[in-house]
């Protein structure tokens, strides 16, 4: 148990620190997702499977696809070109791939040992925060979702291109 | 009354700046007219009342309402004595001051007027405040337009010279309102309620250091208005660059609210640390007297030496306040109507000389006398009131404040005694400079036009008339020096 | 209470929380900078998932969530304010759009 | 717990949900800017109102928040602020060929956000509100996009605000774990006399995070950039409403746990109120831009208000949120001044350009001296009682050194605020011509309301002192 949380620990560590010195930034962020996900799998060593789950689902999903998505938009110009060559060098991605690895026996060997770890991992049940969340937090729920607004029209309004530029990513703008 | 007159001039601004738009003219008539219906309001109150106003030993007339009661704070004004005889000398300064300015202002005359009459205001509401809050409300009104009186219409370093002002002042008032913070705390422990009111506050007498630390509040914020020598660097530059009116008001009632100050609050609410301090206190009066003389005959600029003039005067104030005794008091406040006149009609001179030569440079005057005699005439009479002269005001004032100084200390007055020698020095070389001696320029000048004359003579006639009779005056105060030594003698022992 | 010790838990999310200041503050690329400051917010929300498990409350996890939740629209208009950067400077460093003074 | 019982004390925040909402939709049919005005200020002309009536009958007790006097006051005080805000920028707006309608919808959340954040009575819903102002305020400040400096003050802000949320988080993720609550209330009980190193360290943590919105040094870096780059309406908002919920939050949270008998609290509060003084009144000196001038002075303003923090015991809370007040109205003016004076070209941000300003426009230059009179804490001004209630709190909790830097920093202070007055006032000639206002336009009718204001303050405080004297704790 201490020695699996140990061996997560230094997975997220180092590919934190790999994806803060990366100077590309699709680099960056691949080691940022093997640091989520390691992040996720501490999560659920500590007994909160459904937020390990949201972690994997939203963070290392949907907010770095977000990234993702932009580094690429923004990609435009000689100097990437060029780069792109190098990006699937061994060096780049023998980093994260070695961490993942890592991680991939760790839950390996987790799931294929149904040991108590499994049991621990849900003393607070995703019922319970549920269930908290609808009751004691629903004003908290309430507040989330005009952030979100915010944040929708935020983005839209500043994003938003007044020239039909005709984007190679963008092709309906 | 003392509402009447605040609002009256007030109002007078507001509408003057209001309808200066219209006619530029018409600002100068209604500061007048305000000026002149507060006036009279005032003689009429004091003939009426006259009986009374001798007689009586306490508050003449007391407004009272509250005002921020979470503070304790209430619109409390009265007014004894003392108050009254400054009001009187505000008014009479105020119009001459108007008179001064009819021609010397062409710009922007509204606003100036505007000015003016709230200075004159703040000052009537400084002479009046017995909340300390208010006080220190009327304190910084007049503060405020004064700053843009020599700001906007000051000579060549106008700028520079309302900073320094504006600074010095408002650094001293914000200690004087620590230490007004702290009488109202140490009131509010003593009895479990707020208050800033003054008679509420003379009850409290706090004692030892903190006593001491809560009066240099309150004296420090005086003597930079008074001004004493170590505080006095603003006074040369804000008077030198004010318009004539400015410095007319600025040596003859600004100066005076630091004098007022002094009498009425430091002495009364801390009678034990101003004895303490007395002796320092005294020397620093002595200094300023000399140091103000010395410095007033090395001065080539005509405004500035007027200006150190008014130091050295001020450093009686400081020397007669703090020798505690009934002739020094009488003596202060003869200083400070008849140095208020004396000085006023000296910046009045210098400021007519100014208009017509266009230059304030000693060297480049002399021999005036011949093209304008009845302007020398003039000067010389308030030079040798600036000097003391028997049969003037200032010779009665300084009189006394050397006599009821010498009570308390006899080398300090020795001492400040040679400042009277000094002061014939620089009032004669004054004279001599600007009216005797060769001509340096052809000087085609007009003498006295008939508003100057009437503004001049007035000034005569009240200086003469301080000279000659000055029992009225002393009689006025005689309650309010009673008061502040029955103060005195009640917490200090001697 | 899970097995884990929960000052060694702590101390993982304050290296992380460490790792992504550093990020921050050393980076000149707006991209990684916001990239550092997910670091910061999962260091974060790891810490309230330690303290909720310490306590056998959910109110932790529900505080993730709520980070999750604030992560995203914060990269939104993150990502939306670096798209009209680059448009109107053509670069990414912070630095050089550096046009404020004083 | 049961919400519809409470409905008639959750109206102002209804309000505040729906109204962008219905905003939106009704932009997404039509756009029409002076409809979206007129809704907008109606909307705050309302939670004002309902606030008002609320206020009668608070003290429901909902999960997360405390809808208390204190909370109606703040909210009444922040919509009202709004409407000032709205009132003066709307030409500033229409000038400008952006679209428009938005900056009302996030102004409407943004001001939610600040209200929440003050009725908040829980990390969880302090940490919420905090978001929904900022997310929105994110947006609001890079509004204008074709403005470089616009989308450069956003991305700062953007980045050292999640930075300061996360800084916020650590610090209540660590309160948590050595106390096993979130909330303010039942923290109060759970803390000991002595702090432990785990909570010291989490209120630590916190006090970086709320600085760096309440923009107190050492965390003001972002102040006079954003200041700066931003729209004036915009940075009107920053200035009062996203500060004064930080500060309405932390007057509850501090005297809630009592945070004034803790030394070590009440020695880092002191250090950062002198820091913040000085940094503010000093590099303020040096300014010529009158936006970043502004921004100093405000960090030297918050600075004051945290010495009314020290003084809980004794009235402090009062103190701050008349200081509050009066600063409020006092920077709404100094900001809405600048945004009518702005023109297609831009925002008269230097100093020169207000030169002899009083003699073209008197009436204009008048209302700007008044506001930084107010600013500088003159006599007859918000701003002077607004001090003197500060230092009065000060004295009666014996902070005498707090008090002698706030002395020693007004008088710096005045020399940079005369600096402004006598640039107005100054007889030589100037060319540039400034635009005109029109008394009868919302932004006359805003300027006014504020120059009265001011003055009422200043002169005849009793009225509201009574009112915040009732609705603080």
């Amino acid at each position: 148990m201490m020695i699996l949380f140990l061996i997560t620990a230094f997975v997220a560590i180092a590919a934190s620190i790999l994806a803060i010195t990366r100077t590309n930034a699709v680099h960056a962020l691949l080691n940022l997702i093997v640091s989520f996900i390691a992040i996720a799998i501490i999560l659920f060593l500590l007994g909160a499977p459904f937020i390990a789950a949201l972690e994997v689902v939203v963070y290392a999903g949907a907010i770095m696809v977000l990234f993702i998505f932009v580094i690429m938009m923004l990609n435009v110009g000689a100097e990437t070109e060029e780069k792109k060559s190098k990006w699937l060098s061994p060096k780049i991605w023998i980093g994260p791939a070695i961490l993942s690895l890592v991680l991939f026996l760790e839950l390996t060997y987790v799931v294929l040992s149904e040991s108590e770890i499994l049991l621990q991992s849900s003393q607070i049940t995703p019922k319970e925060v549920g269930i908290s969340l609808f009751t004691q937090y629903i004003l908290g729920i309430e507040l989330v979702a005009i952030m979100l607004m915010a944040g929708i029209i935020g983005a839209y309004h500043i994003s938003r291109v007044k020239r039909k530029v005709k984007h190679r990513f963008l092709k309906e703008e | 009354m003392i509402i009447l007159i605040i609002s009256t001039l007030m109002a007078g601004g507001l509408l003057a700046w209001f309808l200066s738009k219209t006619n530029a003219h018409l600002s100068r008539i209604i500061a007048l007219i305000s000026l002149l219906l507060c006036s009279a309001a005032f003689l009429y109150y004091f003939i009426t009342n006259h009986e009374i106003i001798l007689a009586s030993s306490g508050w003449l007339e007391e407004i009272h309402f509250t005002w921020i009661p979470q503070f304790g704070i209430s619109f409390h004004m009265a007014m004894d004595g003392l108050s009254l005889l400054m009001i009187a000398l505000t008014l009479f300064l105020g119009i001459l001051g108007v008179l001064a300015s009819w021609k010397e202002i062409t710009e922007r005359t509204g606003f100036y007027y505007f000015n003016l009459l709230w200075i004159l205001a703040g000052i009537v509401g400084v002479f009046t405040a017995l909340d300390l809050f208010l006080f220190f409300f009327f304190w910084e009104i007049m503060l405020i337009p004064m700053f843009f009186l020599i700001g906007i219409w000051g000579h060549e370093n106008r700028k520079y010279a309302a900073y320094k002002f504006f600074l010095f002042t408002q650094a001293s008032g914000l200690l004087m309102l620590l230490s007004i913070l702290g009488m109202g705390l140490i009131f509010y422990q003593n009895t479990g309620k707020f208050s800033y009111d003054y008679i509420d506050l003379l009850t409290v007498q706090p004692e030892g250091t903190l006593g001491l630390l809560l009066m240099f509040g309150f004296l420090i914020a005086f003597i930079v208005k008074l001004p004493v020598v170590p505080f006095h660097n603003w006074l040369p530059d804000a008077h030198t660059q004010a318009p004539t009116a400015g410095s007319l008001i600025l040596a003859g009632l600004l100066l005076k609210t630091g004098a007022y100050g002094i009498i009425r609050f430091v002495v009364p609410f801390f009678p034990v640390a101003s004895h303490q301090f007395a002796p320092y206190a005294m020397v620093l009066g002595a200094i300023g007297i000399l140091y103000g003389a010395v410095l007033a005959f090395s001065q080539t600029d005509l405004k500035r030496l007027v200006a150190y003039t008014s130091v050295s005067h001020m450093g009686f104030v400081m020397l007669g306040v703090f020798a505690f005794n009934e002739l020094a008091y009488q003596g202060v406040v003869m200083q400070m109507v008849s140095h208020g006149i004396s000085t006023g009609a000296l910046f009045l001179l210098v400021g007519m000389l100014y208009e017509r030569t266009h230059t304030r440079d000693l060297t480049q005057m002399g021999g005036l006398w011949q093209n304008v005699p009845k302007i020398g005439a003039v000067g010389l009479l308030f030079a040798m009131a600036s000097l003391g002269l028997p049969g003037l005001g200032n010779f009665i004032a300084e009189f006394l404040v050397l006599s009821g100084s010498f009570q308390a200390s006899k080398v300090i007055t020795a001492v400040a005694s040679i400042g009277l020698v000094l002061g014939t020095i620089y009032s004669l070389r004054l004279f001599q400079r600007v009216f005797q001696g060769s001509m340096h320029k052809d000087w085609r000048i007009s003498d006295l036009s008939t508003r100057e004359a009437i503004v001049m003579g007035s000034l005569i006639i009240a200086i003469v008339w301080l000279g000659w009779y000055p029992q009225p005056v002393i009689d006025i105060v005689q309650p309010t020096i009673q008061l502040v030594l029955d103060q005195m003698a009640m917490h200090a022992t001697f | 209470m899970s097995q884990i010790p929960v000052h060694y838990a702590m101390l993982l999310a304050a290296i992380l929380f460490a790792i992504g200041l550093i990020g921050v503050l050393s980076r000149r690329n707006i991209i990684l900078m916001l990239m550092s400051v997910e670091i910061m917010l999962n260091a974060a929300g790891l810490a309230f998932i330690i303290a909720g498990s310490r306590w056998l409350q959910p109110d932790g996890q529900v505080m993730f969530i709520f980070i999750l939740a604030m992560a995203a629209a914060e990269v939104s208009v993150g990502l939306a304010l670096i798209v009209q950067m680059y448009q109107q400077h053509k670069t990414l460093d912070v630095n050089s759009i550096n046009k404020m003074k004083g | 717990m049961n919400l519809s019982e409470n409905i008639g004390q959750l109206t102002p925040f209804i309000i505040m949900v729906v109204a962008p909402l219905l905003l939106i939709v009704i932009i997404s049919i039509k756009r029409n800017h002076l409809f979206s005005w007129l809704y907008t200020l109606l909307t705050f002309l309302l939670v004002a109102i309902t606030a008002l009536l609320a206020m009668e009958n608070p003290l429901a007790e909902i999960p997360l928040f405390a809808l208390d006097k204190f909370t109606y006051f703040y909210t009444i005080l922040f919509s009202s602020a709004g409407f000032l805000i709205v009132l003066t920028s709307y030409r500033y707006f229409e000038n400008r060929t952006e679209q428009k309608d938005e900056f009302y919808v996030l102004l409407v959340m943004a001001t939610l956000g600040s209200s929440a954040l003050v009725a908040s009575r829980n990390f969880v819903s302090l940490f919420l509100s905090l978001e929904v102002l900022s997310v929105s305020l994110y947006a609001l400040i890079a509004y204008l996009r074709k403005n470089e400096l616009g989308i450069e003050a956003g991305i700062k802000y953007l980045v050292l605000a999640a930075m300061s949320s996360s800084f916020l988080l650590f610090g209540i993720a660590l309160i948590y774990l050595e106390t096993g609550t979130m909330d303010f209330g039942i923290l109060a009980e759970s803390l000991g006399p002595n702090l432990s190193v785990w909570i010291l360290g989490g209120f630590a943590l916190i006090i970086a995070g709320a600085g760096f919105k309440l923009s107190v040094a050492p965390f003001h870096w972002w102040t006079p950039d954003v200041y700066q780059g931003a729209s004036s309406p915009v940075t009107s908002f920053i200035a009062t409403i996203s500060k004064g919920g930080m500060v309405g939050v932390i007057i509850r949270l501090f005297s809630s746990v009592k945070g004034y008998e803790y030394p070590s609290l009440v020695i880092s509060i002191s250090i950062i109120a002198i820091a913040s003084m000085f940094t503010g009144n000093i590099l303020a000196l040096l300014q010529n831009n009158i936006k970043r001038l502004l921004a100093y002075s405000s960090i030297s303003h918050l600075g004051y208000i945290l010495v009314a923090f020290l003084a809980i015991p004794q009235n402090g809370a009062e103190a701050a949120t008349f200081y509050l007040v009066a600063y409020f109205i006092t920077t709404i003016g100094a900001f809405g001044i600048i945004t009518i004076l702005s023109d297609q070209d831009g925002e008269p941000e230097s100093l020169d350009e207000y030169k002899g300003m009083f003699w073209k426009k008197p009436w204009l230059a008048a209302c700007f001296s008044l506001v930084i009179f107010s600013l500088a804490g003159i006599p007859l001004t918000a701003g002077f009682l607004g001090k003197f209630y500060v230092a009065s709190a000060g004295a009666g909790a014996g902070l005498w050194i707090l008090l002698t830097v706030l002395v020693i920093n007004s008088v710096i202070g005045v020399y940079y605020y005369l600096r402004v007055i006598t640039t107005m006032f100054s007889t030589e000639k100037n060319e540039k011509t400034l635009p005109d206002l029109k008394l009868l336009s919302g932004a006359g009718l805003a300027l006014l309301i504020i120059a009265l204001a001011i003055i009422w303050l200043g002169i005849l405080p009793s009225g509201i002192i009574e009112l915040i004297t009732r609705s603080t704790f």
